[in-house]
């Protein structure tokens, strides 16, 4: 059972991580992929939408997804939503198993999938002033049809 | 039935969503697309590509073909970025 | 330049990762992966040991390799040695880019690379007083090989 | 020339590493190793079988055609296993 979560708080990935692996002995590998907020073309803040009734419900579908494709005793998927400026941390996936190549694709699998199948959108706010809706990248789709 | 829109969409039409009577020859995605364009001009400019629009039927992604009921919440918007 | 670490103390994986990140906003992917010592079939501890005099240089070389072949903003390396008990952290490896794909790849590669090319051995100690030495497997050959 | 051993390979022989008289005739690590196996029981034991041996010149994975040199410092032992 995953651990979903969707929240303006920035994550703590080490009390994440502490709770997929504490007083267990069967994991011997965690992979981890955190997204952040860059600051190209002066970008001054990113603004997250979501479809809140239905994010969590997106997100454990990929999650559960995830499960049936991998050995994995523990997933988690925390996506911030709000106003994130550069530097801050936007995404966070943790995948549990007993080996690393479970661990790795299934982190990978799941950040491709969360692009293109959970329902966020990116707003960008530029220093100058101007905004713009992020549009969606075909090497998103591409990566996501890997799988 | 309840209609929702979010980022472009939603700006576009200027609401996050609306209740809307459905006519009984919107029977399903495409055809409710059609009518929505026909409300007003800010509805029509949102819907003037439908190709860059994505909706979801009661929170699950739907394409033009699938059934929509007057007991559904529909929702349209841009192609996601999340991530 | 990569941080490369060989010790028998554990690692602080938010100390590892601020220290990759902090105060830059180009980095737009941050990929982790950290192999655990699992208590398969009764076992008691692993004793890493390794050859002082090589291993940095190789876990320097493998980070230089992942630096050539993707576009990181950072990597770091930290494998520790001596005594494990099960549930201890063995190895860390986070890769920073400003695109996703090239820190998840790098990082397995770099994982890949590491579990067939750095001089390491690991020595399993069983609750039954048995002992052996891990033998190496045909499947970290082959995944060290597709890169 | 300065051999030194890990793991199992250090294990059989009984010791992390020795000073040798380099003969003549070795001059790569095959031929080394060849030499390495006649010094007593147990080196020949460790070197029994040297498909399942790996060995360094100067800290660096050799292959058996590698040359060594008085100089060097060569190791021997099994497959990495780390990670």
């Amino acid at each position: 059972m995953a651990r979903i979560a969707v929240q303006e708080a920035p994550f703590d990935i080490a009390a994440e991580t502490a709770a997929l692996t504490e007083g267990r002995t069967d994991i011997g590998a965690l992979a981890s992929f955190t997204g952040l907020c860059r600051a190209d073309d002066g970008l001054a803040a990113m603004v997250l939408e979501h479809y809140p009734a239905m994010t969590e419900r997106a997100l454990a579908k990929i999650a559960a997804e995830a499960e049936a494709r991998w050995p994995l005793t523990g997933c988690t998927i925390i996506h911030r939503v709000g106003r994130l400026v550069p530097g801050a941390p936007i995404v966070l996936v943790l995948t549990a198993s007993s080996h690393r190549s479970a661990a790795l694709e299934a982190c990978a699998f799941l950040m491709d999938w969360l692009k293109t199948k959970a329902p966020f959108w990116k707003r960008e706010e530029f220093t100058t002033g101007h905004a713009r809706w992020v549009e969606a990248r075909h090497e998103d789709s591409a990566a996501a049809q890997r799988w | 039935m309840q209609i929702l829109y979010f980022a472009w969409v939603r700006e576009k039409i200027g609401m996050a969503g609306e209740e809307i009577a459905r006519p009984d020859h919107v029977t399903d995605i495409g055809t409710l697309m059609r009518h929505l364009a026909t409300l007003s001009p800010r509805h029509s400019d949102a819907f003037a590509n439908p190709m860059t629009i994505r909706a979801a039927i009661n929170q699950d992604f739907a394409t033009a073909g699938d059934a929509v009921t007057d007991s559904d919440e529909v929702a349209f918007f841009p192609p996601v970025t999340g991530g």
